[in-house]
């Protein structure tokens, strides 16, 4: 059983596989077959994922570690002490990842193979695909930060590449294509500073990147349960029994009974379990715990027997950077552990010219991290690249910048739960921002007319509220809403790419153009924006599949019962209170204005059903759209099926009649239990009634409100206006909301109009002292004048593109001062190396006459 | 006896006279100039500490500076020529084809 | 004194001459000042002890390098900087440059007044020794019989020599190991060879002979004073005996005594006379004992013709009577002044078996003389090879790069300051794409030129 | 004193370099000899020799010795710095046949030239004496000049030379300053035995620290200048310019290797104990700290102003001399010394790798009048030319250090070294300035899939050039998926000698 889990590196060489094949042999292939090789990779990698889940099953949720056999060690350096294997790691976080990244994957191929028909990069964008599904897995499976980081960066150099896939279009579109590309991969640069600071202080504080190691215990207060009880959970509830979520569930339980039955007292069995390093190798250290503690392993137990229920046996070096930062946090002052090799860790932490405390380096850490996932979960300050992303093709924006990359921020602070939970101050931060995310984007929201854009800001919302979720310690609500929000909102993208193409195909049709060429022919699209929902209207019975499913994901977003995003964001609004009124935590009472983001959501979404499926057409277009093929809307119809049912997984106790008795199907807590075994400061918290009534209340009065204004046919009034942006009471709230908070502005004016005065301060300076003669002309008064101009118009220059590209011209302003130094007269360069030497024998002689 | 002190202060002396010699002229020829009296003036603190030290390895230092500055001088001269013929100039602050 | 004045005026020359350089316009003056510079220059390397490199900077600096400057100043015809006001291009150039260099001045100048150079002392300098085989054959191998009763005596007559194994050696085999503490230094070390100076630490030293079969012939220690030079010379009437003689010049010619006799010795020249009987003596050395060094010998070379004899005795030589003479020692080369030269007086047995001094001339490498031809040619041959190598390369990668860069292809442009592009097309057809005419039609068409450049 | 024996001189190790030395010699024969139509054939010679070279660098691997009276060390930084040396002129090689040809300076003496060059980069790493450095170090120089100014009758490349010769030999006229200072407080040129001694004076407290360190900043100066490091790194965007491609390529990185070896074997091995008054560390460790910081923060920026793609290459490369430097600093420490040694080391190979790849497309799209050079060219490469432009891609995401590109691999040791050595904010403005670094490499591959355009037909892009590129590319890509390939190469690297003060 165990020798399952070594098919897992397939999981990431299935996808590189289809990659290279697409890429190389791509435009020699046909459509077909480039998709075919897409969509089979992708398969192949779910079925690898249905493989390493029921080993999972069959093996008491015990993680198992897998090394690549052919990479002898990735990066080692024994004598610095320098290890960092290529090491996959499979526990039930990771495998849930691994499972809706694959499922959702496999369908957005599927869904992308009519999508993209007739691109002339066909099989480029299916080697994108898979190439991201490569990366995505390795950031989700490894184990330790770096394959995580390598993961991290291929991830955004795939977002960058299908963000600008486009770049070709006609009449500037290309050019805002590669933009938003650039912007994206800007703004994750940024991110990624923060991660590398976190990884590189991590690895100094802990002398090692793993997250746990091999032989490590991962959640001792599961492992006690497992040993004891022998069930599958502590709470008894038999999830085993339950039926299977996604298939193999139910079969695995008696699989798993008679495997522990078959190993009473075999403590290396076990040990091995927990610890084997290639897991088919049981040999010696297992036998060896085996004597050892083969007394201790009680006699003719009837569950499984557990060798070690935690980690005390293990040498500090031998602990992973969670369970090390755990031990070195429950120090007294000026108490020491013994490293295992000699030496010995305290609380300080030596940073060459300084100390820190371990309290303080870990909040540093996840500080650092919180920067990393605010670039690749687009939450404030760094979201502003996530709604230009919107210009790569739909499924893109499905796959990547709605399910599954953008939730690796998310996924990477739950990793990190045992830093987070010990890191008060850095929660409390994570908290703010996700609920001033949630809040913002929501808003924003509400004032935009881009199909599109309304679910990318949707999504940041969302995502603010799986960051709250962590923010609060809520983990297990937190990767829930991710899975929930992965099936509606790649739902909700899928359709509205259906939506796109529909009305696309019907404005084909209404100017009687060839119809066999609608790819995305842009040759008389200039005045006409397929995503502007101005421009549909009444496409309920044009498109009545897509407006069938589109209308469950609205409903599941919006979180009406009984639909997944009601048990999902319910349950982030329930651990919230509980954080607030029970463990009276600052972070809980911030995390309340969720509520109101959560109204807003309903808000907005049922806006955007009446503008598009709602009331009677308003273009030609609309008017002549006809639904998808059927390779888009079959997996629109599975999404829709477990964007209804995806709320089940995770049924909370204490509902009563709320579940209909679901519960006895699928188990109370299943999800929750099952992430326990990995994620360490889960929180399973019981029903709120009061918060879902209230949430529930604020759902459909917001809904109620929305069908009021936009409902009957009022959508769009006649001279194209939003029914807020006309009423005068009314209208500044819109127009800021449409004007998406002036957030690129306020970027400009916070940082590119300091940068630019201190750049010019830098130019005199080194104009005055440097090259006073040579270009004065060109620096003080054309510079003056530039600088005078910039501040003039703030917004005109930098800023079109955003705090990003705005950043980037003022570096490349300043660029160009500090190259004016560049005369291109030897004597000058002379000059300049005379006074280097001059001042690094002064800055060397410095210490010797202190001495 | 004169001390080590003097040679070294001398050549130093020589030696900063030949950089401001590099800095100020724009005669090429007479830059190489300045930079051959910068390498002498290492020669004369290398001499004075070989006989600090009463032994030879900063004789043959010097031995090989001054064939390393003959290999050089050949070169540069080579490039003077070179340059003259197409610029009809030597003067190092006519070289501002590159810039920026 | 005379040193100070000449170095003050000497440094005064040197900075007035670069000074001049510096500000001539002219760039043949700059030249002129330059080459006096470099003399100056080579008058500093005489005043500190480097005759040859000052000849090599008159030879290489002055002579070579200074002429091909001139020699291009002259062809180029670019005595003057051309160009006026275009190029006084920094004004600000000249008073930063001034201050850096100042600055530099004085802020080196200053630390380096902090160092005082007499401080900068070797760690306790090491002892330097040299080793010289001086037993003839002879001298010890008919020894065998006597060794065996002088061996108690021996312990009282050479302290620094507690026991010495007996050893009945063939002539053959008196080529010995020489080794200094354990490591070998000579695989053979014969009779009349010597070692170079050594240099060894302070403190005590095992010096040990074996044969080629390992058997330990003599082993014994030396103690070595810092900054000691010693010369250890292996010699002895019977056995084998080591004498070490300090010596503090190391140019001339340096005669160690190491024949065992009562009295002192005295050597004589008796200069042309070698069958005169005048008898007019020189004395070379008045009185030399035994284990002594009479060094820094400064004796004219050529032919040498000279008498041992005891010491004090030499009215009694002079008069005639031949007693006294130990040996007569006739040399066609005698050392040159400023050559080194080590003569060991051994003992030889004659074959009556009475012992009488032999003269054992040495063919040594001494330390050479400080900054000389000799002292550097050996390092560079032996130590600095590579360095020595590398400049070869440097000199053969400068004279490809000459020509390289001086070649200018097939055909000589015309002197131009812009870039001109080559024409490849014949004008004919240029003029005939621009007007639209049909030039070319009937008129005798111009052969393509080669586009290959020559060189390749 | 005794002349040694030939055994003594102990040629065996020295051989890789001596054999590319002397083959030089072969090789300038060989092409005098050779009939006019073979000329071309120098050029393979050439490539043999540095092949040959390779593999005797490979059979001597992890020996430890020194030979030529203990003036040659061969140990595996040499080893390793020798293959650096020899992997890129062996592209150069390959970039330099037809580019030569179709310029119309194909000339045979340029292979020896480079030869020359790439051997006195190889001596620079082994030197174990201060001479060793000064005469290798212009054993690697005067080649460049002269090859900087290798078009025949081209202003821009004549100009090129003329300023590299004068500020090099100015900035070697600081080294011998340097140098002679240093022998003067310590009797001895020998690296080992200055690290001996350097131990008295620091205890004695004697003022000869003086000379010491006045000797160690102007040794700073003269090799941070061949590395292009601030305020020594002006003359490097107007040389890279001028030259011929093929020669910018090889001086981006050979004056590289050649430059930091010596910088490393200096500081590490001779200096490491150079500490006065309450320091612990070196005195270099701040002025090497504060020259990277400025290396990259002046690199990085000034490069996103650049619109010709060699002049933003060699802003480029001086940002990269930054990073290496960070190591310099990290090998400060004497914890850290031998790791930072390594991470230097893996950087170089990296470096090496990616920027002649670089700049093998940048030679590919250069027309035969030297125009073509402009960032602008790269417009539309991706549809001309999809296979270099994919390449190139990887180039500029491997400068820019994302993961599995062997830019990443050296950059993750660089910091690695940094922050172990304590040196946190200069780690903090590598990871920066990294950042920043993304602006202009991204560029590139904006201009090449990303805009409307023509793509250029990239005329120089033949065979051999294109091998060029294969080899690498896989470099690049190898070093970042398996960077245990370099790491196992550079396990045995020390510089640090065993002697404590």
């Amino acid at each position: 059983m165990q020798s399952l889990a070594l098919i897992a590196p397939l999981i990431i060489l299935l996808p590189s596989l289809g990659t290279i094949i697409n890429f190389f042999w791509g435009p020699k292939l046909n459509e077909r077959f480039s998709s075919l090789i897409g969509i089979t990779a992708s398969a192949s990698t779910f079925v690898v994922w249905l493989v390493l889940f029921s080993y999972l099953n069959g093996n008491y949720y015990q993680p198992a570690i897998v090394d690549l056999p052919i990479l002898d060690g990735w990066i080692r350096i024994p004598s610095v002490g320098l290890e960092i294997p290529w090491q996959q790691r499979i526990d039930t976080l990771s495998v849930t990842m691994m499972g809706f990244v694959t499922f959702v994957g496999t369908l957005i191929h599927i869904y992308a193979s009519g999508y993209m028909h007739g691109d002339p990069r066909y099989a480029r964008f299916f080697a994108y695909l898979n190439m991201f599904l490569a990366f995505m897995l390795i950031l989700v499976s490894g184990n330790n930060l770096l394959m995580l980081f390598v993961g991290w960066e291929g991830v955004g150099l795939c977002s960058y590449l299908l963000v600008g896939f486009w770049f070709d279009k006609k009449h500037g579109v290309g050019l805002k294509n590669s933009n938003a590309a650039r912007k994206a991969f800007v703004a994750n640069r940024i991110g990624d500073f923060g991660m590398l600071m976190a990884i590189f202080l991590a690895f100094w504080t802990f002398g090692t990147l793993d997250l746990y190691k091999p032989t490590e215990v991962t959640n001792p207060h599961m492992m006690e349960a497992l040993a004891s009880g022998g069930g599958h959970g502590e709470e008894g509830a038999a999830p085993a029994n339950g039926a299977a979520e996604e298939g193999g569930h139910g079969e695995e339980a008696p699989a798993g009974e008679e495997g522990a039955g078959d190993h009473t007292g075999s403590a290396a069995q076990l040990v091995s379990l927990a610890s084997d390093l290639p897991i088919d190798q049981e040999g010696d250290h297992g036998e060896a715990a085996a004597e050892d503690h083969g007394e201790s392993a009680s006699e003719g137990h009837a569950g499984p027997v557990i060798a070690y229920t935690d980690n005390t046996h293990l040498t500090f070096s031998q602990l992973g950077i969670f369970a090390q930062a755990e031990r070195l946090a429950q120090l007294g002052e000026g108490e020491t552990l013994e490293r295992g090799d000699g030496t010995t860790a305290g609380r300080m932490i030596n940073f060459g010219a300084f100390e820190l405390d371990i309290d303080t380096v870990i909040t540093l850490i996840t500080l650092f991290m919180l920067l990393g996932a605010t670039g690749k979960s687009a939450q404030i300050p760094l979201f502003v690249w996530l709604p230009d992303a919107m210009a790569g093709p739909t499924p893109v924006s499905a796959l990547i910048h709605a399910a599954t990359m953008v939730t690796a921020g998310v996924y990477m602070m739950v990793r990190a739960n045992s830093l987070f939970h010990l890191a008060e101050f850095s929660s409390l931060v994570v908290t703010i921002i996700g609920v001033l995310t949630a809040l913002s984007a929501g808003y924003v929201a509400m004032g935009q007319f881009d199909i599109k854009k309304v679910l990318a800001y949707s999504t940041v919302s969302q995502l603010g509220f799986m960051v709250a979720a962590v923010g609060v310690g809520a983990y297990g609500a937190a990767m829930f809403h991710m899975i929930t929000h992965a099936f509606f909102k790649a739902l909700l993208f899928l359709g509205s790419g259906s939506v796109i193409h529909g009305v696309e195909h019907g404005h084909h049709h209404a100017h009687e153009h060839k119809h066999d060429d609608h790819g995305h022919d842009e040759h008389h699209a200039e005045t006409f924006d397929p995503q502007d929902m101005r421009n549909m209207g009444g496409l309920r019975r044009k498109m009545p599949i897509t407006y069938a499913t589109y209308l469950i994901g609205t409903l599941a977003l919006a979180g009406l019962y009984p639909f997944a995003g009601f048990w999902s964001k319910d349950e982030i609004l329930a651990d919230s209170w509980v954080a607030a009124i029970q463990d009276g935590k600052f972070a809980g009472f911030v995390a309340l204005g969720l509520f109101v983001a959560a109204a807003l959501t309903a808000f907005y979404m049922w806006r955007q059903i009446e503008m598009v499926f709602h009331g009677s057409p308003r273009t030609e277009a609309a008017e002549q759209a006809s639904e998808s093929v059927w390779s888009m809307t079959v997996p629109l119809v599975i999404l829709a099926v477990l964007s209804l049912l995806g709320g089940f997984l995770n049924i909370p106790s204490g509902i009563g009649l709320f579940s209909f008795g679901l519960q006895g199907v699928f188990g109370e807590h299943t999800l929750s239990t099952w992430l326990e075994y990995s994620v360490v400061h889960l929180h399973v918290g019981a029903f709120q009634p009061l918060i879902a009534i209230v949430s529930l209340v604020l759902a459909v009065a917001a809904i109620i409100l929305a069908n009021r204004i936009y409902g009957s046919n009022k959508a769009i009034n006649s001279e194209g206006l939003d029914p807020l942006e006309a009423n005068p009471a009314s209208r500044p709230i819109f127009a800021l909301s449409n004007a998406r908070l002036y957030w690129d502005e306020i970027y400009g004016r916070l940082f590119i109009t300091p940068f630019n005065r201190t750049a010019a301060f830098l130019a005199n300076v080194v104009d005055m002292a440097f090259l006073h003669d040579y270009f004065h002309d060109s620096v003080i008064t054309k510079g003056f004048n530039g600088i005078g101009r910039l501040l003039s118009h703030p917004i005109d220059l930098g800023i079109i593109d955003g705090a990003v590209n705005g950043i980037g011209r003022l570096t490349r302003w300043i660029s160009g001062g500090l190259r004016r130094t560049q005369a291109g007269y030897v004597r000058v360069y002379a000059v300049a190396l005379l006074i280097g030497v001059v001042a690094v024998i002064v800055f060397m002689l410095l210490p010797v006459l202190q001495g | 006896m004169v001390p080590t002190e003097a040679y070294i202060i001398l050549s130093m002396v020589l030696f900063a006279m030949g950089a401001m010699g590099v800095l100020l002229r724009r005669n090429a020829i007479v830059v190489f100039m300045s930079v051959e009296l910068m390498l002498n003036s290492a020669n004369i603190a290398l001499v004075a500490f070989s006989r600090h030290w009463n032994q030879a390895d900063g004789h043959l230092f010097t031995f090989f500076v001054i064939t390393v500055a003959a290999a050089e001088v050949a070169v540069g001269l080579a490039l003077i020529v070179a340059i003259f013929r197409t610029k009809q100039s030597i003067n190092i602050d006519e070289l501002h084809l590159m810039e920026g | 004194m005379i040193e100070v004045y000449l170095f003050g005026a000497v440094g005064v020359l040197l900075i007035t001459t670069a000074a001049l350089m510096l500000l001539s316009e002219n760039a043949v003056h700059s030249a002129l000042f330059l080459i006096v510079n470099f003399i100056g220059v080579a008058l500093l390397f005489l005043m500190l002890e480097a005759p040859f490199l000052a000849l090599v900077q008159i030879a290489v600096y002055a002579g070579a390098i200074m002429v091909l400057f001139v020699f291009v100043i002259m062809l180029l015809g670019a005595e003057k900087a051309r160009g006026g006001a275009s190029t006084r291009r920094f004004p600000w150039l000249a008073p930063l440059a001034m201050g850096l260099t100042v600055f530099f001045i004085i802020a080196v100048g200053w630390a380096m007044t902090q160092g005082q150079i007499d401080t900068l002392q070797t760690p306790p300098g090491k002892g330097v020794v040299r080793i010289i085989h001086a037993a003839p054959e002879d001298a010890v191998g008919v020894a065998q019989a006597p060794a065996a009763d002088e061996t108690p005596a021996e312990g009282t007559n050479t302290s620094a020599v507690p026991t010495r194994p007996e050893i009945v050696l063939p002539p053959a085999d008196r080529v010995f190991v020489l080794s200094v503490d354990g490591d070998v230094v000579s695989e053979a070390f014969g009779f009349g060879d010597s070692t170079a100076f050594m240099e060894l630490e302070p403190g005590s030293h095992t010096i040990s002979l074996a044969t080629a079969d390992g058997q330990d012939v003599l082993s014994t220690e030396l103690a070595v004073e810092p900054d000691a030079v010693l010369n250890v010379v292996v010699a002895g009437e019977t056995a084998l005996d080591i004498i070490t003689t300090p010596q503090t010049t190391d140019t001339g010619l340096t005669i160690i005594n190491a024949y065992p006799s009562s009295s002192s010795l005295a050597i004589g020249d008796l200069q042309n006379a070698l069958f005169d009987d005048s008898r007019v003596i020189n004395l070379v050395v008045a009185e030399l004992g035994y284990g002594e060094a009479a060094e820094g010998l400064d004796y004219p070379p050529g032919f040498a013709n000279w008498i041992i004899f005891e010491a004090g005795r030499v009215d009694a030589v002079q008069q005639g009577n031949t007693t006294p003479i130990l040996l007569r020692f006739s040399s066609v080369a005698a050392p040159a002044v400023g050559a080194d030269a080590v003569y060991v007086l051994s003992p030889d047995r004659r074959p009556d078996g009475s012992l009488r001094p032999i003269v054992t001339s040495l063919d040594l490498y001494a330390a050479t003389p400080f900054g000389s031809p000799n002292a550097l040619g050996e390092r560079l041959f032996a130590g600095y090879l590579l360095p020595f190598q590398l400049v070869a390369m440097l000199l053969l990668a400068a004279m490809v790069g000459v020509i390289v860069i001086t070649y200018r292809g097939e055909h000589v442009p015309k002197p131009s300051r812009t870039l001109r592009r080559k024409v490849s097309r014949p004008l004919t057809s240029v003029i005939a794409n621009q007007t639209g005419a049909e030039l070319t039609s009937g008129a005798p068409q111009l052969p393509e030129r080669s586009e290959t450049p020559a060189g390749d | 004193m005794d002349i040694p024996s030939f055994a003594d001189l102990n040629l065996g190790v020295t051989l890789p370099a001596v054999f590319l030395a002397l083959g030089t010699t072969v090789l300038l024969l060989i092409d005098a000899f050779l009939p006019k139509e073979r000329r071309h054939l120098t050029a393979w010679f050439a490539l043999a020799g540095v092949l040959v070279s390779f593999v005797l660098t490979l059979f001597n691997f992890g020996s430890s010795e020194t030979a030529l009276a203990g003036m040659f060390v061969a140990d595996s930084f040499t080893g390793f710095m020798n293959l650096v040396a020899l992997t890129a002129a062996a592209i150069t090689i390959l970039l330099s046949i037809d580019y030569l040809k179709r310029t119309g300076n194909a000339r045979g003496e340029f292979y020896s030239l480079l030869l020359l060059s790439t051997a006195g980069a190889m001596f620079m790493a082994s030197a174990n004496d201060l001479i060793v450095v000064f005469v290798a170090l212009e054993l690697l120089s005067i080649p460049l000049y002269i090859m900087a100014a290798f078009r025949l009758n081209n202003a821009k490349s004549e100009e090129s030379g003329m300023k590299y010769f004068i500020l090099g030999a100015f900035s070697s006229a600081f080294l011998v300053y340097g140098s002679a200072l240093i022998y003067g407080a310590t009797g001895t040129t020998n690296l080992q035995e200055i690290l001996a001694s350097i131990g008295g004076i620091v205890e004695a407290g004697s003022s000869a620290i003086f000379y010491l360190v006045i000797g160690a900043a102007l040794i700073v100066v003269g090799l941070g200048f061949k590395v292009a490091v601030v305020p020594f790194h002006m003359w490097t965007p107007d040389v890279y310019e001028g030259a011929p491609t093929p020669v910018t390529a090889f001086m981006s990185v050979g004056a590289k290797i050649g430059g930091f070896a010596a910088l490393l074997r200096v500081l590490v091995t001779a200096l490491p104990f150079l500490v006065a008054g309450q320091t612990v560390e070196p005195v270099w460790q701040n002025t090497i700290m504060i020259v990277a910081a400025l290396t990259l923060i002046v690199g990085n920026f000034v490069a996103i102003s650049q619109s010709n793609i060699k002049r933003m290459l060699a802003y480029s490369s001086i940002a990269h001399a930054g990073y290496i430097m960070m190591a310099v600093a990290a090998a400060a420490n004497p914890f850290t010394a031998d790791f930072a040694a390594r991470s230097a080391l893996i950087y170089l190979l990296a470096y090496t790798f990616t920027n002649l790849g670089a700049f093998a497309i940048a030679l590919a799209i250069e027309k035969d009048d030297g125009s073509g050079t402009d960032i602008k060219d790269f417009v539309g490469l991706a549809r001309s030319k999809p296979v270099l432009a994919a390449a190139m891609a990887v180039f500029m995401f491997s400068l820019t250090g994302i993961p599995l590109t062997a830019g990443f691999t050296g950059k993750w040791f660089v910091f690695q070294a940094t922050m172990q050595a304590g040196l946190v904010p200069l780690a903090v403005i590598g990871v920066l300035t990294s950042v920043v670094s993304a602006f202009y490499y991204v560029r590139i591959i904006v201009n090449m899939y990303l805009s409307d355009g023509e793509g250029d037909e990239a005329a120089g892009a033949t065979p051999l050039v294109n091998w060029a590129v294969y080899i690498s590319f896989a470099g690049t890509l190898l070093l970042g998926v398996f960077p245990i390939l370099a790491t196992n190469l550079t396990e045995t690297v020390t510089l640090l000698a065993s002697v404590a003060p």
